[in-house]
């Protein structure tokens, strides 16, 4: 179900956008003639495998290609060594000791992880790649293991020499003053940890490319999956010791992303150099296994010493916490993670005194990357849990506690502590919204219901926003010496000459349906039907028009994407209107554009031009045009937002533009006698201000609900005392499957945003409001059962069984100081 | 994982200690031992078959010589390398006196990295447990035999 | 995903897969492959030699033996049980398990002689197979013997099937009034089992209990057993009988459950697995 | 006593069309469908049988082509998605698949295309639990099956 509040969008008249018109993506799709990395072949390609680390943590004592070379069909084997000859380390982000890291193609004289690679096989078959992988001899000389970021910390063991240490990036965030807050609250609520648990989205889809070397030009070309091709060309080009412009990224169709194929340059630098090596195209498939030991995780983080501050009326005036993130055995996009949390410092609440202590440390882990609601999720789970905490151990009620300290929206636009603004949005309506859809009302009945069965039952709500379009000086946080700030996304429309209009992306679509919603701006810009616009699929940066920043990630697309499409779709319209102007002898005002022709408003019907006519005497028959009017129907647009520099002495600043708002409410049941948990009702709500296309976001709320629920009960990266990743393939990392998802109830509202150039907010990634709703829950269904507090973000039956079987030793980490 | 135990074992500590220092009379203890050979006092190879895996995984175990303070004391470790697993394990046991008989306090810590290791980890314990006992069982047998005859 | 190289074979009666299988080192009866073909993509498992069961179809067979048993044929596939009339009059629990292994795909091809003679702990026949008393006919190049549960599962991995063996199929008492029923915890729904337990009551009340996932093999939970035979099958004198269960067990520890938690499920799925098979017997 | 062999003559029929090839025993359908016969969309999603991503009908039952063999379909006759709009008319699932946005990157969409025609083959009018039973084989990470179980069910004509 879906309701909508009333409010017009501010920018287009509701044309084509602002209706669920069924994708143009999809004709292709189910019949499968999609095209995906791993279907292009090219002649002469050789298949690539990679040898792996088994172990977490070892020396690498010697590796002996020579067996793996005799092999019929092998094309030729990479090393680390060769890789740190004939490449530069990757760029690191952080300062020091992080930024002193050195990270390679392939591990050059140690593993930090489990599967990492440490050398790479090229040969005929996919087959014969791995049988030559089987005989590569590594000779391993193991070290002590971390698993524990707290391990870590103490740096007995140290992963990387060259930094000395383990800590990736430190920094104490203040704004506001906790301390007086603290002194001046009634109740001081401490909580000593909170766990977020490491998992990923695992998109469907592994990562891969098809890499061709063309000697003559000495130009890559990556038939590949990479999803952020800007940034992965920043990290790849220098080093490999060429420019930027030698690398060609070309994706088409890509199975899902989800901010897990942000991280790929190191295995494609291994297939750039071995496409170079042996002359030939190279091709590698990652399989499951592969990627869930060594390609992205989502950053685990630990919280420690909380304190919260609570008034007498539950008004709740701030909190101090230590947040220590293990990034695994790399850094790769980190330390950005350190900072994206603070989009939404208060989550969506009021208070104004905050101080954050942030550590992130490497382990022998794989190393993590952007996951779908990269780093805010976990800061937002902490807000969640805060509120829930405070809310049972005063004995307050959530839904009241939470719209006591919710910001108002008549509080809109609202500065949070650090800079950012929360450009609107009414969280009370939409909380209101949400407990209407799982008729919060009947709970009580229902948990008496239930405990007749035998079953505890619980509510819980998640509250969380969809932070979208980066700010990247939000880096200059960490490092002031990094040249990054701002954001944009560029986008090309023309006029060709039949006619046709022809849009062209920097984004790199993974599932978001950009084809469908950038042809419905389009075509209302232009006075057409969606199907006369031809949005180019994937991205090809040799010949789509791309910015810096191009990509698809954080949420942005309807800011920077959109805009960019509609900014190009502008200028192709003016021009239209004077060159119809120009060749009907009218005044430009006097022409519209209406059903695929340029005409004179109220004009006799012969005073129209199809789109043809134009394109067709621009292109072909322009002889007559007047030598002072040069019309090109070929525009391209840059949609740069504002931001203004971020204050790197205060750490504040405008860190994103647009906050989308996620309610999700929970209603579960919990087996007493094994410690399962069954959703038996669940609602979710969604305002992310003018939407382009209904069905395309409430598909996107249906699946980050998905992961959010995953993520909750089963989805886990569990490694053992050795750094052996124990969840290893879908048996052990339970995704949700078609039986295991609950009944989804959505509901929207609209709070156009001021600041997005069609009042539309980046959204789809969600805040993982279903892992906080969901927690809430299983915490309110086990307050009979000795009021176990839950402390972790995963919580499968073995779980919930600790905390039924010993409630206490999880309280033992709950405090309340009342005046 | 560590596994430990006490076994009782009924023949004198001399005839027990000198079976399980004997490498070539372990091996014949040992389940799925398919070649074996010594290198020197302290070293010695064998070619296992170690049920992980559908049908098992072949696997080449070097074996070394720790610590031995006869009668009663000997520790050794077994390194093997099979495709998708590599076993890393550590054995000690301690022999004391038991009227007619001895008593065997026995330690393994088995560590298996790689594929294996990760897939099979809940099937590990079970199997560790079960060759364990076979090899007791067979020790049991052999020790019985010498101190007969 | 990529196999090593292996020799593939599709015999076309049993005595040749017999003799196929007893005469190339390293050969493996190949059913539906629904785990060993997995197994063997990972590499943790390479047979040298592939022997099809594909063709024999008299292994695909259901029925009745003369003594009135359900004779079910090592190639029936899960899909098979789910739909045979003979299973839904002779054993009904067999086609209600069978239907909650995988998925559509998986019992599709997935075959009752492949269930048991991979015998992972965690799969679903064996401990029900132990609990219904069934018996096991293995063939051999010169003669035919059949095993009872309790001999056929020897540990992880391993059954009474040696090398150069074929298992033909497997036989079911019919339950002429007693009651079945199986019980457990799954990762996520139709998952893998964390720990199960399946019982069957007969009309006089004698019980059966079989453990999976506890041990190398399945376990019957004899102590229960006794102190159930008494006949008073009450909430509360199972869950009596069930006490102390858990303890004399020595579970594995994973990362979906400690053996402490495994030890606990144990008694739990004993339980429930007791109670409703006792309110599905025919009263005596 | 036939000869086991690491190579072996494959005889399928694909999409109506009969293909004679020279396959490797250890190759797997769903490889020998993508690299040695061209038909990519059916895809990989896992290395274990769970995902479904690679499900084609095996003399018309869904089957997982990653737990099966090429030489172990001889003889058979299999249908892959490209079979599904032979003629180029989309079927009424693929078109309910279009109209309730039943996928989004559609990666997984070729193997839940495949289990649902199955289904409605057997059951023509499903509901939603015998939808959510028929697919639980299939992985998708985009939709929570939502509007996937929706597409299905409508074409059955239920709500």
């Amino acid at each position: 179900m879906t309701t909508v509040t009333d409010q017009p969008a501010k920018t287009l008249e509701k044309g084509f956008v602002g209706q669920s018109i069924p994708r143009k993506e999809d004709a292709r799709l189910v019949q499968g003639l999609g095209t995906f990395f791993d279907d292009v072949r090219r002649h002469g390609m050789g298949y690539v495998h990679f040898v792996r680390s088994p172990y977490a943590h070892a020396k690498i004592v010697s590796i002996d290609v020579s067996r793996a070379l005799e092999l019929d069909g092998v094309y030729g084997t990479i090393t680390g060594d060769e890789v740190a000859i004939s490449t530069d380390p990757f760029f690191e982000m952080s300062v020091e000791p992080g930024g002193l890291i050195k990270d390679y193609a392939l591990a050059v004289g140690r593993v930090r992880h489990m599967g990492e690679p440490v050398a790479a096989v090229c040969a005929a078959t996919r087959e014969l790649a791995r049988d030559a992988a089987e005989l590569v001899e590594v000779s391993y000389d193991p070290l002590p293991v971390l698993v524990e970021a707290e391990e870590s910390l103490k740096d007995e063991v140290v992963l990387h020499d060259d930094a000395g240490s383990n800590v990736v990036w430190s920094g104490v965030f203040e704004w506001g003053d906790v301390d007086q807050a603290l002194a001046e609250a009634d109740h001081v609520v401490k909580i000593d940890r909170l766990h977020f648990n490491r998992f990923s989205s695992t998109p469907l889809e592994c990562a891969g490319a098809l890499v061709e070397y063309d000697r003559g030009t000495h130009e890559w070309t990556l038939h590949c999956n990479h999803q952020m091709p800007g940034v992965g060309a920043i990290w790849m080009a220098p080093a490999l010791r060429v420019g930027i412009d030698k690398l060609r990224f070309v994706t088409q169709d890509i199975g899902g992303a989800f901010g897990n194929k942000i991280c790929l340059h190191p295995q494609y630098v291994v297939l750039c150099l071995l496409a170079r090596k042996l002359g030939r195209p190279v091709q590698w498939t990652e399989w499951r296994t592969d990627q869930h030991t060594a390609n992205a995780h989502g950053n685990e983080r630990t919280f420690l010493d909380a304190e919260v501050a609570v008034k007498a009326d539950g008004e709740m005036t701030g909190f101090k916490v230590r947040a220590l993130d293990d990034c695994g055995a790399f850094p790769r996009y980190e330390p950005l993670g350190c900072i994206i949390w603070a989009q939404v410092t208060p989550g969506m609440y009021g208070w104004r005194n905050i101080k954050v202590d942030f550590t992130q440390v490497c382990t022998n882990k794989s190393p993590v990357s952007p996951n779908r609601g990269y780093s805010r999720m976990q800061h937002l789970w902490l807000t969640e849990r805060i509120v829930d905490i405070v809310a049972a151990e005063l004995g307050l009620d959530p839904v009241e506690v939470r719209k006591k300290n919710y910001v108002k929206t008549e509080q809109m636009p609202y500065e949070t502590p650090n800079g950012c603004v929360y450009d609107s949005g009414d969280y009370a309506a939409a909380l209101d919204l949400v407990l209407e859809l799982v008729d919060h009302g009947s709970i009580e009945d229902r948990r008496r219901e239930a405990a007749a069965r035998g079953k505890l039952l619980g509510f819980g709500i998640g509250s969380t926003l969809d932070s979208g379009t980066n700010n990247f000086g939000q880096s200059t946080l960490l490092n002031p010496e990094l040249q990054f700030s701002g954001n944009n996304e560029a986008a090309s429309v023309k006029l060709d000459i039949f006619g046709e209009v022809v849009v062209t992306l920097g984004t790199v679509p993974q599932g978001q349906g950009h084809e469908t919603t950038a042809a419905q701006v389009v075509a209302d810009i232009l006075g057409c039907s969606p199907d006369q616009v031809n949005v180019r699929r994937g991205h090809d940066t040799w010949f789509n028009s791309h910015a810096g920043f191009s990509g698809t990630y954080a949420s942005q697309f309807a800011f920077t994407g959109l805009g960019a499409v509609k900014g190009a779709a502008e200028l192709l319209r003016d021009e239209m209107v004077q060159l119809a102007a120009a060749v009907l002898q009218a005044d430009a005002e006097a022409i519209e554009l209406v059903d695929g022709m340029a005409r004179i408003k109220d004009g006799p019907e012969e005073a129209a031009l199809p789109f043809m006519a134009l394109g067709a005497i621009v292109n072909a028959n322009n002889a007559f045009l007047p030598p002072d009017f040069n019309p090109t129907l070929n525009h391209r647009y840059v949609c740069r937002p504002y931001f203004g520099m971020v204050d790197t002495e205060k750490k504040t600043g405008q860190l994103t533009l647009t906050y989308a708002t996620q309610i999700h409410a929970a209603v579960v049941e919990v087996d007493p006698d094994t410690g399962e948990v069954e959703i038996v009702d669940y609602a979710a709500v969604d305002d992310c201000g003018v939407r382009i296309n209904p069905q395309i976001v409430e598909g996107q709320v249906h699946g980050a609900t998905a992961h959010a629920i995953g993520a909750a009960l089963s989805e886990e990266f569990v490694y053992d005392e050795e750094g052996t990743l124990l969840t290893s393939n879908f048996y052990d990392y339970h995704v949700p499957h078609a039986l295991d998802m609950p009944p989804l109830k959505t509901g929207a509202m609209e709070s156009p945003s001021p600041v997005a150039p069609l009042g539309a907010k980046g959204m789809g990634e969600g805040g993982g409001g279903g892992i906080h709703c969901i927690c809430a829950a299983i915490q309110d269904a086990l307050a009979g059962a000795g009021k176990p507090i839950v402390s972790t973000s995963c919580n499968p039956p073995h779980r919930v069984w600790a905390m039924l079987r010993d409630p206490e030793s999880s309280r033992a980490g709950v405090a309340v100081e009342s005046k | 994982m560590i596994v430990s135990g006490t076994k009782e074992l009924p023949a004198p500590r001399e005839t027990v200690w000198n079976v399980i220092n004997d490498p070539t009379e372990m091996a014949k203890l040992m389940p799925g031992v398919e070649s074996f050979e010594v290198t020197d006092a302290t070293h010695w190879t064998a070619k296992v078959k170690v049920p992980l895996g559908l049908g098992g995984l072949k696997m080449t175990m070097n074996f070394e010589k720790l610590e031995e303070r006869p009668p009663e004391f000997a520790s050794m470790r077994a390194k093997g390398q099979g495709v998708g697993a590599l076993m890393d394990m550590t054995t000690s046991f301690t022999l004391s006196e038991a009227g007619e008989g001895t008593s065997m306090a026995w330690e393994a810590d088995v560590k298996i990295a790689g594929p294996v290791g990760a897939m099979g980890q809940r099937v590990l314990q079970p199997i560790v447990n079960q060759q364990v006992q076979q090899v007791l069982g067979a020790l049991e047998e052999r020790v019985s035999v010498t101190s007969d005859s | 995903m990529l196999l090593r190289e292996v020799e593939y074979v599709r015999p076309a009666t049993v005595e040749e897969a017999v003799s196929l299988l007893g005469s190339y080192e390293g050969a493996r009866a190949l059913a539906g492959g629904q785990t060993l073909v997995n197994v063997m993509k990972a590499r943790a498992a390479a047979p040298d030699v592939l022997v099809d069961l594909a063709d024999l179809e008299e292994l695909r067979a259901i029925g009745f033996s003369a003594d009135g048993l359900l004779e079910i044929g090592a190639m029936v596939t899960y899909a098979q049980l789910v739909g045979s009339s003979e299973v839904e009059v002779a054993r009904p629990i067999l086609a209600e398990v069978a239907a909650t292994i995988a998925d559509v795909q998986v019992r599709n091809r997935g075959t009752v002689g492949g269930n048991v003679c991979v015998a992972d702990p965690t799969n679903h026949l064996p401990p029900l197979l132990l609990a219904l008393d069934a018996t096991f006919t293995i063939r051999g190049p010169e003669s035919e013997r059949t095993v009872s549960a309790d001999e056929f599962f020897v540990g992880v991995y391993m059954t009474a099937v040696s090398e150069g063996e074929l298992l033909t199929k497997v036989s079911v008492p019919p339950s002429s009034g007693a009651g079945d029923g199986f019980a457990g915890l799954t990762i996520g729904k139709h998952g893998t089992y964390v720990a199960n337990a399946a019982a069957t009551v007969s009309d006089e009340g004698g019980v059966r209990i079989a453990l999976g996932c506890v041990d190398a093999v399945p376990v019957r939970a004899s102590a229960m057993e006794e102190r159930l035979a008494g006949g008073d099958l009450s909430a509360e004198a199972v869950a009596a009988a069930a006490e102390g269960l858990g303890a004399s067990l020595d579970p594995p520890s994973d990362a979906h459950g400690s053996g402490d938690f495994r030890r606990h499920l144990a008694e739990v799925s004993a339980v429930r697995a007791v109670l409703q098979a006792a309110s599905r017997r025919k009263a005596a | 006593m036939a000869t086991p062999a690491s190579s072996h003559g494959v005889s399928v029929e694909v999409n109506g069309e009969q293909i004679e090839l020279e396959v490797p025993a250890r190759r797997l359908l769903v490889h020998f469908l993508r690299d040695d016969l061209g038909l990519t969309g059916t895809h990989v999603g896992c290395d274990t049988g769970n995902c479904g991503a690679c499900t084609v009908h095996l003399n018309g039952e869904p089957v997982k082509s990653c737990m099966l063999l090429a030489v172990q379909a001889d003889g058979a006759r299999i249908t892959t998605i490209e079979g599904l709009a032979a003629d180029g008319e989309l079927t009424l699932l693929q078109r309910s698949f279009n109209e309730h946005h039943a996928l989004q990157c559609g990666y997984c969409t070729p193997g839940m295309l495949m289990s649902a025609t199955a289904l409605l083959e057997r059951t023509p009018r499903p509901s939603e639990e015998d939808v959510r039973l028929a697919l639980q084989g299939n992985i998708c990470r985009c939709t929570g099956y939502v509007n996937i179980v929706e597409a299905v069910v409508a074409v059955g004509g239920g709500a």
